[in-house]
């Protein structure tokens, strides 16, 4: 056991501390740091420097881009990206999509779409969710039927983060509705362009626009742009959610939002009362960061730790608290979420709420905090 | 000791839930509302009004209805229970509050008697500006200018009469300033909770004084009167918030079977109606307080502004867990329930703030007694 | 809605007040506010104190010497019961056996055991739980086989609260083992000195002994000594345990507890930390005293009020969280609980610990919290 | 960064667990243990002894292994697991640790030599009476007396030796106490865990000093140390409790179906192990930062230690609850480990303690960073 990193990985942060702190543009990291919502030529721009550098998506294989890091450097990069305020290369793209093509896809799949996957130049929306199969995902009604060489889909999918943007978008579909379930389930690339196809926003209670349902008509897909097999989907998409687990507890990013609490806190500390409280969170925060330490360190093999499911849990369950915090500490400039320019409210404050609010979702998303329960008590309580 | 309304206040509560059931009967229609300026719909103050419901609290030579702290908290649990958005706690209790205690006769008359009918709108702009621009009154007798930033202000732009504190140099003063006064800037916006609020700016504003000295225990009286108001209109948004979920629980379907086949979601709803009624037994106490023994007031209602920023967090965090993915959505009711929660949390000092107050005194007195 | 007492019941306050602080023995008193353990003397001297003030069974039928009393009435008599720190009567005797007995015995078990039982010439002990049913009670297994005018029952009791104290038993016995668990039921009474019955000591975590095994071998218990009809038990258990959970919340105690503890502090209470947990606690036990008074206020009908599962679940939270406090206001010196009285650690120390361990039961006897919640969800939610 | 612990780590963790599994295979062989005195087995110290466990904190010179704190904490935490009551901590790293750091070279070789072959237990006398019996040293070179009383001085009846904290002139000194020393008075009882402990009284005791001037550092280093140590202890513990309580619920039958059935239990008990992996994890780390960035000891024992309360409350409680009234019999085995985990938590500072002092330097760094 030792703490010190080894010199060859305190290099590595030394090196990535130095990119994201200097080469990824100040507008990008700033408008993070105010926590306000990136546009998407932020976030392209930030990804295509990211590439440009070979540091989008190295946990891809190498000959996509990848690198042949350890889990340790890995997850100091993503930490070091956090803390410098970069968005992190979009989880679509670089975590779901990408490694689903390079694994399961066929060589043309793969030259057609991981390229451009990993420079943003396609924007993937994902297509998993519905309306009547939340956290039962295997019941979705999205159906694909084949009609010559070609799938014709209707359907609907919800929760489609940032879909407003998408150009592609990667679908779970049912191929054959007389099987168990999960046997039925194709993953189907789309055309967001395909005539039929329709976007439709949704607004979230802190009053922004994320998520969308997507509504598919007699839309037809070439079969060629189905990955792997017919009917295997659903086990991609088992590998898909495991890779979304890794690196999934937002230490770096809460641990910025707590400094700027203390920053914002300021001569306020000096009561026990709020000290004890951002006390309590950084030991929270400490406890986290160091079992994601130790979780990668146990998933050399490249299969998720059981325990990242802690990692899901208390990570949005810290995010959530350190939101409220800044909410608290705002006190009643928190209610003057909607104040313009000419206010005397500071920014920092308007955006307490909304973001406060708009965090609620962490704890139900990509796997809700119910469901990493119940992974933990089966998995691995064996109850 | 009792806790069951009279008739007379059941009938004024179903009156009140008639006209604001009507208004806002479904969480679109209250979108629909608060997506419109000013945030709230004319037509329901009036018909308040006209239920007296604006001027309950206000003696009958004022124009009021000259009933008390009971019939007030009636109508904010109500307001609460469909999140009408009409500025009843901010104009009445709070505003028209410190008018009827500050005020002489003539001022009260004419103002409240006004609010009473709803031909007008107040605000109370009591909370100084955060980037340090407190309201300084200079002047005496009848001829007072404010100078200074209040922010935020509820409903400050709509409002048609401010009521504001400002320092005096003998203390804490309190003012009435006219909408058309000059030197006044107003900058309205809207809340996150589909409330109003703005930026109200003196410079050099002409206002009129009500009453003399430092009226720093006027402000805290009343603002203990808005803290109780306030946490029964937080009530029935946890009422409510707490039904739909229930509801939900018991015809969402996952893994083709209800979502209240999972023990471990039954359980917490059970939590939640826990923290229901502990927090409806310390608002309704304090009402009680307020009615039967004033001198307790400010203790009372910091105790159930505590209890209500404790059950109002679990119930409206949960509320929105245990709904999962729509719970998130803006066309849904209880992101909305969680939205206004907070915001009742954050206004007039949070539940940290309450309990500072009460550990500041909790070594003097041995066993508490809620009847003494 | 009105806040005072009226003046009736003012003046029955005072009434109860002066009876508890004045007419009880001072060393029972002493005994409780210092958190010792009572003898069984002490327990019986009480009793007898309050019975011959005809305070003993106010819930009794008043030709049994119970009282016409208000509800609220009833709970005056409790908490300032608790708050004068006199012991509260026998729950066996009072709460749960004498009830039954006056509202399903024949006149014959009337006769016999109520005058003795509310005079605590009786010390009932409590037969229910058995070692294989926990919260699952209609699964017991203690059988008693009718053999001319005698029951022949066999089987073990356990968490038999007092037991070693107990002149008589009342139990729950199989008198029909081929319907349904709930109805083979019988409600039996059984003399504690009859052969081949035996009483083994359970010590408990904090060292001390307050619960018993029973165990009946061949015990012969005449079967004028079964209460109401054969195979009608459970029905006058459910009456029984709708009974226990009035009065459920200790809310009196644990005032007076959390009062001591501030007096423990005293100028501690300088420590912002400090007096903001005992400021929480405090509310938390206002909130839940004042909805044990909404519930009495509304139970007028005689049937306990489902929200009393709130007092019990709360209540004893809190009754647990009050003693952890004691436990954390003795620091190091809570360890010492051994100590004897050459010992510098004062009294209030040595008792917090085993105390705090003690008082772990009550969210698990009676009914534990996850029975409560069930009971919320289902019977008042509808879940 | 590394988490694995070494082979030779292993094969030391392997053989005490294996000594004490021999004496402590079951709760009845522990309690009968406990309820004899000394309380704890003379020949399972003895064993100890021969392991090196005795003197791995101390170097060769000294007589004991020269091993380092990970090697410590693995024998602390394997005490844990079993609840072993050979008082390792308190002798070894407590009081052994303030003669390692503050004696002179032979007495160092003298009692860290008999230490660590197992031939002497000491006890650390370092809590002054709660009725304020605060021990003062007075004399100089090799002349001291003491006097007053420390209570609880764990194992202190036992004890062969002393190790005694008491003002002198100069400040805080650390002196060496006989067991057969005149004035000396101890009482010895049981503590609620089945450990024992002691009100130790002196009256113009002789000592002998350990080093000169103020010695507060060295004392709160050493503190340091047994927190970690400790902290290792009750994770030892946790472990344990929260495993018992897994496989109880997969065994316990109620209402004909075992309690793992129950998603509320099975959802809790994940809670259980999201408890124990967090607090592990910064126990771990705590030993890593005392071994290689001592600097920063005294700030990650207190990390170490609330997290320890935080999670020894939570586990211990809930084990208890979770295996409902069998969990509260001595003659079973979670009450003792909550029982233990509360007696680790009040000593040497509860989790309040450790959180009041991260809280005074909270605004002293940005971000914290546990590797810098």
């Amino acid at each position: 056991m030792k703490l010190r990193l080894s010199d060859e990985d305190a290099a590595f942060r030394d090196e990535m501390r130095e990119f994201f702190t200097t080469k990824v543009p100040q507008d990008i990291r700033d408008t993070v740091a105010a926590r306000r919502e990136l546009s998407k030529d932020q976030f392209v721009r930030a990804q295509q420097t990211l590439n440009e550098a070979g540091l989008a998506v190295p946990n891809w294989p190498v000959e996509w881009g990848g690198k042949d890091w350890t889990p340790l450097q890995r997850h100091i990069w993503h930490e070091e990206m956090q803390l410098a305020h970069v968005p992190i290369p979009l989880a679509f793209n670089a975590s779901m999509v990408g490694p689903v093509i390079a694994a399961f896809g066929s060589q043309e799949l793969k030259e057609r779409f991981l390229p451009a996957t990993a420079n943003l130049d396609i924007w993937w929306s994902q297509g998993f969710s519905e309306p009547d199969a939340g956290s039962d995902l295997a019941s979705l009604r999205t159906t694909a039927v084949r009609d010559g060489d070609e799938y014709v889909v209707n359907g609907q999918k919800t929760w489609t983060t940032l879909g407003q943007y998408g150009d592609w978008i990667f679908t779970l579909v049912r191929t054959n509705p007389d099987v168990k379930k999960q046997a039925g389930i194709s993953f189907l690339l789309i055309d967001m362009t395909s005539p039929g196809l329709t976007v439709r926003p949704i607004e979230l209670i802190d009053g922004g626009h994320e998520v969308n349902e997507v509504f598919f008509e007699d839309v037809r897909v070439p079969v060629g742009n189905l990955v792997g097999e017919e009917n295997k989907g659903w086990d991609y998409a088992k590998f898909l959610l495991g890779n979304e687990r890794v690196g999934v507890a937002p230490v770096g990013s809460t641990k910025r939002l707590l400094a700027q609490a203390k920053e914002i806190a300021g001569d306020r500390l000096s009561d026990p009362i709020l000290s004890s409280r951002v006390a309590e969170l950084e030991n929270g925060l400490l406890a986290l960061e160091l079992t994601a330490l130790r979780v990668v360190a146990h998933s050399a093999d490249g299969k998720p730790h059981p325990a990242s499911s802690v990692l899901k849990l208390r990570g949005t369950e810290l995010q959530q608290e350190v939101t409220e915090l800044l909410v608290d500490l705002a006190g009643p400039d928190s209610l003057a979420s909607g104040a313009g320019d000419g206010s005397d409210v500071p920014d920092w404050s308007r955006v307490a709420t909304p973001q406060y609010l708009n965090f609620r979702k962490a704890s139900i998303y990509g796997g809700s905090n119910e469901v990493q329960r119940q992974i933990i008590a089966g998995t691995i309580l064996g109850l | 000791m009792d806790f069951t309304l009279d008739s007379e206040t059941i009938a004024l509560r179903d009156a009140v839930r008639g006209v604001l059931g009507r208004t806002y009967g479904s969480s679109e229609d209250r979108r629909a509302v608060t997506n419109d300026e000013p945030g709230f719909s004319e037509d329901t103050w009036g018909k308040l009004a006209e239920l007296g419901a604006l001027g309950l609290p206000f003696s009958e030579d004022d124009g009021g209805a000259g009933a008390g702290p009971i019939e007030v908290s009636v109508v904010a649990e109500e307001m609460g229970r469909v999140l009408a958005p009409e500025p009843f706690v901010e104009s009445v209790v709070l505003a028209g509050g410190l008018v009827a205690a500050a005020g002489d006769d003539a001022q009260r008359a004419d103002v409240l008697g006004r609010l009473s009918a709803g031909e007008i709108v107040l605000a109370a702009a009591i909370v100084d500006s955060s980037a340090g621009g407190e309201v300084t009154a200079s002047g005496s007798g009848d001829s007072w200018t404010l100078t200074g930033v209040k922010e935020p202000v509820l409903h400050g732009a709509r409002a048609d009469l401010l009521v504001v504190t400002a320092r005096t140099d003998e203390g804490l003063g309190i003012f009435l300033v006219e909408a058309d006064a000059s030197g006044l800037e107003r900058t309205g916006y809207r809340t996150h909770d589909g409330g109003r609020a703005a930026k109200v700016a003196f410079d050099g504003t002409p206002a009129v004084r009500l009453g003399s000295g430092d009226q720093s225990d006027v402000l805290e009286d009343t603002i203990a009167r808005a803290r109780i108001a306030y946490s029964h209109e937080a009530i029935g948004a946890m009422d409510t918030a707490m039904k739909t979920t229930v509801e939900y629980l018991k015809t969402r379907k996952q893994f083709g079977v209800t979502l209240n086949t999972f023990q471990a979601l039954k359980f917490r709803a059970a939590d939640l109606y826990v923290s229901m009624e502990l927090v409806r037994s310390t608002v309704l106490w304090s009402t009680l307080v307020l009615a039967d023994a004033p001198e307790r007031a400010r203790e009372a209602a910091a105790r159930a502004k505590l209890q209500v920023s404790r059950a109002g967090r679990h119930i409206g965090q949960e509320a929105i867990q245990l709904h999962g993915g729509i719970g998130m959505t803006a066309e849904y009711s209880v992101g909305h329930y969680m939205s206004r929660l907070t915001a009742i949390e954050h206004w007039l000092g949070d539940g940290s703030d309450q309990l500072r107050t009460l550990a500041a005194t909790v070594g003097d007195h041995g066993v508490l007694d809620p009847i003494g």
